[in-house]
């Protein structure tokens, strides 16, 4: 059972190898002559007075929060396509249903203006 | 078998391990990092399980949206005077004495000889999809739960939209179309006055 | 060789983790939050290893429908945290005071 | 196969399906014609809801049909429990709307959510699969937690929210490990099929079974908020707007009580002395802990929340006792319950001015000469709670401690009797406070709605006549568990 997944194995270790191979090598080999200035965020202008990592604007989490509602509905999505010939017309009524939902879902946030960036 | 005594304890120790990161590292952004990881080895682990669409699932879904979610609002929220002064640590011996007490009671409960009349699983063959046995009930037989999966999204899309509005925005923009548009008449207004005479 | 019940001990521990961040946590928050999913995580193996021997689907589907509820609840969770923070500006669990009697 | 044919076999669930539509109907009514009348979805909603009471009513009388390949079912119980799920939400949406839209919140999304709320703890009292009623649990949680955050000015309700969600979630979390287990141990997930299994006696895993049983109580426990799992309570009564409050006091614990009769009472029939004592050390520490420590509260909201956990303690006993007549009793209680918190945190919301409630005892201070009749009717309330005999409350209490004498647990029903007269002390003391103190200052007093004052004249009637003429509804609750 577990043999069948000898490939993903190989695929993925050679996927670590690859990626990890230049950044070790970059960092063995390069020169390391660090000082403070090269390890300032900004190396001319004015001194760096706060951290280079701004909070994010909440219209990011807005966005992230509507993906996820709609990700899982892809997720429900799937084992249908892959079944639709067994499960007949009920099934797809079963799945008009909960897309008919959904699509209120869809409705209100884009009267609330939920999917506008400006 | 060997092989799969070691990956399960190979998986198992990372699950473990990263959920013990979850709890205890002090930065939210490691322990999102960390959960990530455990979500990862979990996955494999149900992969083993012979439940390869929900290990899917839990890449997808949590690792690529429920994740990043959590990442996001820790990045919206400044969380340095938040890091910086903790102070309460003098629950963690009761607490940790108490979790121990309840592991050993669940790993008393849970022991090998309570579960000798289920079954082993059967070994399935290539053919067989997960996916298809999985969908062929959960669109007939488990269609009431279904729909009700779709009314919890929608209670989710309006608790969340509800909770936090759009702002107006008060950034001051042009407005091209308008600006093409403009008649004369609506900027100038030419006055005829008489004229004055200098004293 | 591995059988049902260590993976159900395996969830026993991801379970007891869990409900250790609960009382141990004094940090913040969104760890809260991160804790409840690693409880469902404990009971999502356990499910799956029990439809695993019992070859029954219905674990499984459970399972799907319990990623489904906690990612709607996550999604509300943090929906709440954000007005939170923006009435206190930290999300501490310390800051959780005002209401004691 | 067509849609007709597909909802041909779900016409036990009428009632569901057509709450759900109206729901879906308020939300796009409130989208596109809320410039129209910013009320439309609040007429909805109370039409919606006085559909369903009738939809339930008519069912009331038929025999149990199941429907959705046997994980709903519809039985004279549910439908009883669905009936006063409906009615004590209708008060609590009448007496939310002029608080609503005096604060400017969201009029549309606060009724959209109550009604899936609303929807998720009809699903609680009729599923018959662990997997439906959970996620009826969750529908009926998620919105509540966003409609106490939904006062989005108010610091204290966002607190509110926050720990009741955290309580929550953990409790869901709880159940859950609890019904995995279970899964174990019956190897299904269908209610009915467990019941055969456990009453075959096949099930032998007896460790495992009491480890998932003390996981499922936890979280039921958890959920109705009875000590020692009672922390949030308190903070989240007082934190969350009163019309919040009143909702989420009243049909929750109702739907709560129908989900414990579907986990303990229909799935486990013959393993009742098991469950048993868990719940006499529920009951006795709920009792003792809320009677005592709402003495010395002087918010009244936190107060009335001590008085609820007391009242979950009371209603426990009626589960305790195992008999018919136990959950006849228990239901009669639930119901009686659900009536005087909705009255209880509905004179706070009418007495607020101006968005600030009127949350301590001392706004009570000498009622009786500013506004008899309201006056009149908080003293019916808190009667009422203390079991004062010509009010429902006396009856409720009464049923359930004849449940316990017949089952020879005379001891838990003479503890129940000192632990009641400890709580009259601070109901009563409300009522000296309105009729002999004189009012404080001579501060304006707030001019009543008219639908919500006649509202709360027929709740706190009501608790009167019901409690004249008892004998109607404690012969419903006994029909419906013959």
């Amino acid at each position: 059972m577990l043999g069948q997944y000898l490939p993903i194995l190989i695929f993925i270790l050679l996927g670590i190898v690859m990626g990890v191979l230049p950044i070790l090598g970059g960092w063995i080999l390069g020169p390391k002559k660090p000082n403070k200035e090269k390890l300032a965020a900004y190396e001319c202008g004015f001194p760096a007075f706060e951290d280079a990592r701004l909070p994010f604007d909440v219209r990011y989490y807005l966005v992230a929060i509507l993906f996820i509602i709609f990700d899982l509905e892809t997720a429900f999505f799937v084992p249908w396509a892959v079944v639709l010939n067994d499960i007949g017309w009920f099934g797809f009524w079963a799945m008009m249903i909960f897309l008919g939902l959904l699509v209120i879902g869809f409705i209100y946030e884009w009267k609330k203006g939920a999917l506008e960036w400006e | 078998m060997l092989l799969e005594t070691i990956f399960f304890y190979l998986f198992a120790a990372g699950v473990v391990l990263s959920a013990v990161g979850v709890v205890f590292l002090r930065n939210p952004v490691h322990s999102a990092l960390s959960l990530v990881l455990a979500f990862v080895f979990s996955a494999c682990l149900w992969l083993m399980l012979q439940a390869e669409f929900l290990a899917l699932i839990l890449i997808l879904v949590y690792v690529g949206a429920v994740m990043t979610l959590f990442l996001f609002v820790v990045m919206t929220i400044n969380l340095d005077a938040d890091i910086k002064k903790q102070t309460f640590v003098h629950y963690l011996p009761f607490g940790l004495l108490l979790m121990a007490l309840l592991a050993a009671l669940l790993l008393f409960v849970l022991k090998p000889a309570h579960f000798l009349s289920i079954g082993q699983p059967i070994i399935q063959d290539q053919d067989y999809s997960n996916v298809q046995v999985l969908g062929k009930v959960l669109y007939t037989h488990y269609v009431y739960p279904f729909e009700l999966a779709a009314v919890l999204l929608l209670v989710a899309i309006v608790a969340a939209i509800s909770l936090n509005p759009r702002q107006p925005s008060n950034k001051k923009t042009q407005n091209t179309e308008k600006q093409l548009y403009i008649k004369r008449a609506d900027r100038v207004r030419l006055l005829s006055m008489p004229t004055e005479k200098k004293p | 060789m591995i059988n049902l019940s260590h993976f159900l001990i395996l969830g026993a521990i991801l379970f007891c983790l869990g409900l250790t961040g609960f009382v141990v946590n004094r940090k913040n928050l969104i760890n809260l939050l991160m804790c409840v999913e690693l409880l469902l995580l404990a009971v999502n193996f356990n499910l799956i290893a029990f439809s695993n021997s019992l070859n029954d689907i219905s674990g499984q589907v459970f399972v799907f429908f319990i990623l489904t509820v906690a990612a709607a609840e996550a999604a509300i969770g943090l929906a709440i945290l954000m007005v939170f923070y923006r009435h206190k500006h930290t999300i501490a669990v310390a800051e959780l005071d005002e209401l004691k009697g | 196969m067509y849609l007709s044919t597909f909802f041909a076999n779900a016409t036990p669930a009428l009632p569901e399906i057509a709450l759900l539509s109206m729901t879906c109907i308020v939300l796009l009514a409130d989208l596109f014609f809320s410039r129209l009348c910013p009320r439309i979805p609040y007429y909805l909603t109370q039409l919606a809801l006085l559909g369903v009471i009738c939809l339930s009513l008519c069912a009331l009388n038929k025999p149990q049909t199941s429907a959705f390949f046997g994980m709903f079912m519809a039985d004279p119980l549910s439908s009883l429990l669905n009936v006063f799920i409906c009615l004590t939400s209708l008060f609590s949406f009448l007496y939310a709307r002029s608080f609503l839209e005096e604060t400017k919140m969201p009029l549309g999304e606060y009724y959209t959510l109550g009604l899936f709320s609303v929807l998720g703890m009809m699903l609680m009292v009729s599923s018959q699969n662990f997997l439906p009623l959970f996620l009826g649990l969750e529908l009926q949680s998620l919105p509540l937690y966003a409609m106490i955050a939904l006062r989005r000015s108010s610091g204290i309700a966002s607190e509110a929210a926050m720990k009741y969600f955290i309580m929550g979630s953990l409790a869901s979390a709880m159940l859950l490990y609890g019904i995995s287990l279970l899964y174990g141990v019956t190897h299904s997930l269908s209610i009915s099929e467990a019941a055969i299994i456990f009453s075959q006696g096949t099930a032998t895993h007896n460790t495992v079974f009491a480890c998932a049983l003390v996981f499922i109580i936890a979280g039921i426990a958890f959920k109705f908020g009875a000590a020692p799992f009672h922390a949030w309570a308190p903070d989240v009564y007082q934190g969350a707007p009163s019309i919040v409050t009143l909702f989420l006091g009243s049909a929750p614990k109702i739907a709560m009580l129908g989900f414990t009769f579907k986990f303990l009472v229909q799935a486990m029939p013959t393993l009742q002395t098991q469950w048993q004592l868990f719940f006499i050390i529920l009951a006795v520490l709920s009792m003792a802990l809320g009677n005592i420590v709402a003495v010395v509260q002087t918010n009244f909201k936190r107060m009335l929340a001590y008085s609820s956990i007391s009242h979950m303690g009371y209603m426990l006993l009626g589960l305790i006792s195992g008999t018919q007549a136990g959950y006849a009793a228990a239901t009669f209680y639930i119901i009686a319950y659900a009536f005087m918190t909705l009255a209880g945190f509905a004179m706070i919301a009418l007495l607020s001015k101006a968005g600030v409630e009127a949350e301590s005892i001392k706004d009570f201070q000498g009622l009786n000469y500013k506004h008899p009749w309201l006056a009149f009717l908080v003293m019916v309330v808190m009667f009422s709670m203390a079991g004062v005999p010509p009010t429902i409350g006396f009856f409720a209490k009464l049923s359930v401690l004849q449940a316990l004498v017949q089952v020879d647990l005379v001891w838990l029903a003479a503890l129940a009797l000192i632990f009641s007269v400890i709580g009259a002390y601070y109901y009563i003391a409300v009522i000296k406070t309105m009729y002999f103190d004189q009012p404080e200052k001579s501060t304006p007093f707030p001019t009543l709605p008219l639908d919500a004052t006649i509202a709360i004249s027929v709740n706190g009637l009501l608790l009167l006549i019901l409690g004249l003429f008892p004998s109607g509804l404690i012969e419903l609750c006994n029909k419906v568990f013959l």
